[in-house]
């Protein structure tokens, strides 16, 4: 059944405190295990033989030599695992198809991109495994590849799929097309929308692929045993899913395997999607020994999911006054080898943040031969608010309105009706601008050569299955286990704290663990922001059961009626006016004679939560330009973000400031750098930029919590708005600046200055 | 009877039709009813539809009541990272 | 699988030897920050490594006849840290500050920097304009050359198979002589420079440019010396004229290449800017220092 | 193979271990000491996961060759706290909320206790340029910095 809950305005104990994360001590002592610190006797160490090409029909494999290497255990390539029919399932990024996981994690009749996985070896040393890889011959028939998206949709690029006809059109297309799925968002009449446009203004952006850039290389540890079951260990955000999906992909029952998820070194939507776990598997089943794989970075770079590149063209028409009104965009995303991309969402996310009459969004996902996208950070979002905020600002500043004000007139509110269907409730998009216009960073004066710069996002959130067990031990204590990945973000410290304050005992008396697969019922991934919101959902309510069951025991043991016993502070008291008084009994000496009087208390919670709040973000960015080298340099940068309500403030914080930076590195260095041979050329953290820490000023939070009305406690979700407006901040800042509009990402200073010349030369021609 | 409306990515699956006026009691229903109509949509049914009830958002949420006044809008489901 | 031999031999002759009798290929380990990578990448798989950290005539900093004998063998955070040298060679010390992180300097050498020639080496460009000389042993003894001799192009250099770099003599100079490295990257740090400049100039009493030695980096096939960028400051106080004419002179010296790090226009253009403000500095310290 | 025997000092305690010329000291530490607190993000140099000093130098260790520790004093994160007692910088990272996935937090650590050992009162700038080497993309670097100022000036007895 679907779950929803309502907000319950209360007086707060632990909630909004910032207690110690219960995985803190282990992460500051190097103690806590992340996969590739799991060990298991016998253990081989497996890797990966990967195309050279981007695009290539295999036309053989021969393992022979390297099967008979000493020390090889086991080869496996295609023909050990079963081709799948077309099935969709719910992942990370909206739905996944089998047909195409079983071949993006091992190639079979065609290899699509540079790091196309061709071949696996397990064996007694990693560096047997490497020999062995050397001497798999494969022989490929290497076909003309396509990279750029704008080129991949010509009739004439170069074609991934030979059967994929563009879905969405209609009547069906005759000849089929990189172009996986075309699709129409649309509201009012686009056309008279445009008419009453006193100023329109088009342009065209292009943005490039990034990585997630967590720091932890995917590895996992598997070990089938001869009884056809399986364990894993393995960095995920959701071991739920991928159990399903190595069962769907190796043929073996749900049941069948058990998967741990160990501690994980970031993901940001990068560990939504099996890479090598069912090569893991099936190595072990080959082999009959456990086997260890561990990515190097250079696997990493080439062959997981990056977020798409992408072309976006915007044209908005506004009045005199500001008032928008006609909105038309088009996004194409870059979905990697395989359909699939966040064009969907994107579409769904370009326009939300204002009120509008006369709106298109058209979205077109495109195949090109670079690695399948994975989900990353309010998947897509970034790419189309870059367009649609970088068109707002020029209107703004051509029309001499504050940007803020030019936003305030169009807000989305509770009650606007959303281009994709669904009314906006209670949302705090103006109160974010509000405090951004208000703050000390919105009026700071600015110096030579710098300009400052707004942007703001909205990310849906979600909430999706979810499952809790609560256990009181003996000593009035509570171990509270989730099925929502701890990510990194500190979700074990929320839920405790939720949990803790529903029972009304101190946080250190909760101690929540991540539970396997085999521990609880099916979880969705940690992705959306869902893991405040869903898994606080069910924790409250598997304390809220335990509650109702202590409330009964005390009943049976001070024989009195259960509606004389109220649950107040840790303690069972009896209620105002209740027909028989009795001595109230704590927390602990319930757990102390619960064995003695029926059995342990617990309580549990399956469910699908419904009812996420949407987020919504203002950020306000100070940059300098270095007019000789096209250097950019970030000043000052504040992020206004609703969160409905911060269960641990401090995590808030980071999630802030963390997606703010990742969105920083997207607009000013990172980026996929491809060959002419279709090769990338920059899989390693030299040359792909994140940002380092003396790149970065402080960035200032200002927490705004406009409740959810569908929670308990109000929480919304955090995690995906904060990296979704950097992009447009830092090139209308630019724009202040230098008074050039950049449509080109990332603002590296190639680009920059080759920008800064164009226009000297233009305004030198003008002269 | 509850009005259905269909986010316009949908039209493609539905020879055009944008809305309509239906008798459901849920979301399971609701589903039924368009995957007969309309043979097309049956996969995104089963995949990648959410529900807006009312104003409210259900993803998977089949047993969802509809109430008979109800506004009810069909558009993509959404996940994130 | 072959075996790879480890050797730490404790002289030079002892490591000239090992190198002299290598069945296969050997390589010289000093800080291995390149060459780790290299057979980590499976790019090299040398038969024999011959650690020369060893060695204390290539571990030691030491004064002599007025200038700084500095081993090849002596790490970038120790130079760095190394106040007189950075007070006499700030320029030098510039660029070995810059060859990556705290962590990578406190293993790569100003040799291994020189040897592993590559077009964008930090230190180079300012050791070049500093006039450094390195002192090579090799079989048949010791013989000097100036660093600009020494790589040829992207990882080549004039070394014979079994000759190492034992030391760089950087030579006394004049009083209000200053020294300077800058380079440009898009991060701050972390980053192998797309362009970099190495500027070395000396001022007669009268603040008149006597003489001037600059170098730059990454925009060609190994760091260059550009005679015509340092001509143009003889004999001028160095004022903004001069450092036009520098700039020019840098940017005409380029034959860069486009790759990942940068376009051939960006790279032909920011040299110009760079040279200038590193023309800038090491003039502000030469009129400091005395 | 023959394989290098090497006696080094790690942690304050005498090792012994068997390793190849090729293995890293980064792989000797984690696969024949067992000390898997030292992570490798990168293994090329690039992002300071694998941080250890050895006789005092900050180093990565996947750029050291475990034959080449004969002889040295290692210091890993396993190392950092005395006793029960929290090595302060820990302990204002935990206070400070400073890690979040807390891959790259040992390395940062081992970093941030040099750069005290050698400048107990940083800038902001200083410990940014001291902390470029050690990548982390949970934090933004905000809260990481806030952290170590603080325990240098807790250091500092201010």
């Amino acid at each position: 059944m679907s779950t929803m809950m309502k907000y319950e305005q209360k007086a707060l104990k632990v909630v909004g405190t910032r207690p110690l994360r219960p995985d803190g001590v282990d992460k500051v002592t190097g103690r806590a295990r992340y996969a590739a610190d799991y060990n298991l006797p016998g253990q081989l160490i497996g890797k990966v033989l990967r195309s050279p090409h981007a695009h290539a029909r295999i036309k053989s494999i021969d393992t022979s030599a390297a099967e008979a290497l000493p020390g090889v255990k086991a080869v496996v390539t295609r023909e050990d695992f079963p081709d799948l029919p077309v099935e969709y399932a719910a992942s990370g990024e909206l739905t996944i198809n089998f047909h195409d996981v079983t071949r993006n994690m091992m190639a079979r009749e065609k290899v699509f991109y540079d790091g196309h996985p061709v071949a696996a070896v397990a064996a007694i040393s990693g560096s047997i495994a490497s020999k062995a890889l050397k001497l798999i011959k494969v022989d490929y028939e290497v076909l003309p590849h396509v990279i750029d998206v704008v080129e991949a949709m010509r009739p004439d690029a170069p074609l991934l799929h030979e059967e994929q006809y563009t879905e969405g059109v209609t009547p069906k297309p005759d000849r089929p097309s990189n172009v996986a799925k075309r699709m129409v968002f649309a509201r009012g009449d686009l056309e008279a929308g445009f008419k009453q446009a006193d100023l329109i203004v088009e342009r065209e952006f292009n943005t490039k692929p990034v990585h997630q850039g967590y720091i932890e290389p995917q590895a996992c540890l598997a070990s089938y045993t001869e009884d056809g079951q399986a364990e894993l260990w393995t960095a995920t955000q959701g071991h739920f899913v991928f159990r399903a999906q190595c069962a769907k992909v190796l043929q073996m029952d749900v049941s069948k395997i058990r998967v741990t998820p160990t501690e994980i070194g970031g993901g940001f939507g990068g560990k939504n999607n099996i890479y090598n776990e069912p090569l893991a598997i099936a190595l072990s089943r080959k082999s009959h020994r456990p086997v260890k794989m561990v990515m190097t970075r250079e696997e990493v770079f080439r062959a997981t999911g990056p977020t798409s590149g992408a072309n976006v063209k915007v044209k908005m028409g506004c009045t005199r006054d500001g008032r928008i009104t006609a909105a038309d965009a088009e996004l194409n995303f870059q979905a990697g080898a395989f359909p699939g991309s966040s064009v969907a969402m994107a579409s769904m996310c370009t326009f939300t943040r204002y009120d509008l009459a006369n709106v298109r969004v058209v979205g077109n996902d495109v195949t090109v031969n670079r690695p399948k996208v994975a989900a990353y950070r309010a998947p897509g979002a970034p790419i189309a608010v870059f367009g649609v905020e970088s068109v707002i600002d020029e209107m703004a500043k051509r029309l001499g309105i504050d940007p803020i004000e030019f936003r305030l007139k169009n807000a989305a509110r509770e009650g606007t009706r959303t281009y994709y269907g669904p009314t906006l409730g209670t949302i705090g998009y103006v109160e974010t601008l509000e405090r951004a216009k208000a703050h000390p960073n919105y009026s700071a004066p600015l110096g030579p050569n710098q300009g400052r710069g707004v942007a703001t996002g909205f990310w849906f959130n979600i909430g999706n299955e979810t499952s809790a067990a609560l256990n009181v031990n003996e000593d009035g204590t509570v171990t509270l286990v989730l099925g929502t990945v701890d990510v990194a973000g500190g979700s074990r410290a929320s839920m405790a704290m939720m949990v803790a304050e529903e029972l009304g005992i101190d946080v250190d008396k909760v101690r929540p663990i991540i539970g396997d697969t085999s521990s609880l019922g099916f979880n969705f991934i940690t992705a959306g922001s869902r893991g405040t919101f869903a898994s606080g959902m069910a924790s409250v309510l598997t304390a809220r059961q335990a509650i109702e069951k202590l409330r009964q025991r005390v009943a049976r043991i001070r024989e009195v009626p259960v509606d004389d016993v109220v649950w107040k502070d840790g303690w069972a008291r009896p209620a105002d006016g209740c027909v028989k008084p009795f001595a109230p009994m704590s927390l602990a000496e319930i757990a102390k004679v619960a064995g003695k009087t029926g059995g342990t208390i617990a309580g549990h919670a399956e469910i699908n939560a419904q009812g996420a709040g949407p987020g919504f973000g203002t950020h306000i960015v100070d940059v300098e330009v270095d007019r000789l080298t096209g250097l950019i340099k970030i000043v000052r940068y504040t992020v206004v973000q609703d969160v409905g309500k911060a269960i641990h403030p401090a995590y808030v914080e980071g999630q802030l400031q963390g997606g703010t930076v990742q969105g920083i590195g997207w607009a000013l260095n990172e980026e996929y750098v491809y060959g002419a041979d279709g090769v990338l050329q920059n899989p390693g953290f030299l040359d792909y930029r994140v940002p380092v820490a003396s790149d970065m000023p402080f960035i200032d939070t200002v927490i705004v919590e406009v409740p959810n009305p569908n929670h308990p406690y109000g929480v919304r979700g955090c995690g995906e708005v904060p990296i979704i407006s950097p992009m447009a901040a830092i090139a209308n800042a630019v724009e202040s600046a230098i008074g050039i509009r950049l449509c080109e990402q990332p603002m590296s200073p190639p680009r920059v200055l080759e920008a800064i010349e164009a226009d000297k030369a233009r305004s030198g021609a003008r002269a | 009877m509850a009005t259905i409306s269909l986010s316009s990515n949908l039209i493609p699956y539905t020879c055009g039709d944008t809305g309509f006026e239906l008798e459901v009691a849920n979301v399971r229903q609701l589903f039924a009813a368009l995957g007969e109509r309309y043979p097309g949509l049956q996969t995104h049914l089963d995949n990648d539809i959410a529900v807006a009830i009312d104003g409210e958002i259900y993803q998977d949420a089949l047993l969802q009541p509809i109430l008979s006044n109800s506004e009810v809008f069909l558009f993509p489901k959404v996940a994130g990272g | 699988m072959s075996e790879m031999r480890y050797e730490a031999p404790e002289t030079l002759a002892a490591a000239v030897a090992l190198l002299s009798g290598a069945k296969g290929r050997a390589r010289v380990l000093a800080g291995g920050t390149d060459l780790l990578i290299q057979m980590r990448a499976g790019r090299i798989e040398p038969e024999l490594l011959v650690d020369i950290k060893g060695i204390p005539e290539m571990t030691s900093i030491v004064a002599e006849n007025g200038g700084y004998r500095v081993g090849a063998a002596v790490t970038c955070m120790e130079l760095v840290e190394h106040s007189a040298f950075a007070q006499a060679w700030p320029g030098v010390t510039d660029g070995v500050k810059l060859i990556g992180s705290i962590q990578v300097k406190g293993r790569a050498t100003v040799g291994g920097n020189l040897c592993n020639a590559s077009p964008a080496a930090d230190s180079v460009p300012a050791m070049m304009a500093a006039g450094a000389v390195v002192r090579i042993v090799g079989p048949d003894g010791t013989r000097e050359a100036p660093v600009e001799d020494i790589p040829t192009g992207p990882g080549k250099t004039s070394l014979a198979r079994n000759e190492i770099v034992a030391s760089f003599l950087l030579p006394p100079r004049p009083r209000h002589s200053g020294d300077a490295y800058l380079r440009f990257t898009p991060r701050t740090e972390m980053d192998i420079a797309v362009v970099g400049a190495g500027v070395n100039l000396s001022l007669d009493d009268r603040g008149i440019c006597t003489r001037a030695r600059i170098a730059l980096c990454a925009v060609a096939e190994r760091a260059v010396l550009v005679p015509d960028a340092a001509a143009v400051l003889i004999g001028t106080p160095v004022d903004g004229a001069a450092l036009d004419r520098l700039a020019a002179a840098a940017s005409a010296a380029c034959r860069p290449i486009d790759d990942k790090r940068g376009t051939k226009a960006f790279r032909i253009q920011v040299a110009g800017v760079i040279a200038r403000r590193a023309a800038e500095i090491a003039l502000h310290r030469a009129r400091r220092l005395s | 193979m023959a394989r290098h025997h090497v006696t080094a000092t790690v942690n304050g305690d005498p090792v012994e271990f068997l390793c190849e010329t090729q293995q890293t000291l980064l792989e000797v530490l984690r696969d024949e000491l067992r000390l898997t607190g030292t992570k490798e993000g990168c293994g090329t140099g690039d992002c300071g996961a694998c941080t250890v000093t050895v006789d005092g130098r900050l180093v990565c260790s996947c750029l050291v060759l475990g034959v080449e520790a004969r002889g040295k004093s290692i210091q890993t994160i396993e190392g950092m706290q005395t006793g029960k007692e929290l090595h302060p910088l820990q302990r204002k990272f935990l206070e400070h909320a400073a890690l979040q996935c807390g891959i790259c937090t040992p390395g940062i650590l081992i970093a941030a206790r040099s750069l005290l050992e050698r400048n107990p009162d940083p800038t902001e700038e200083e410990v940014r340029y001291w902390l470029a080497g050690n990548l982390c993309r949970c934090t933004g670097y905000h809260k990481v910095v806030e952290a170590v100022l603080d325990a240098a000036r807790e250091l500092r007895g201010g």
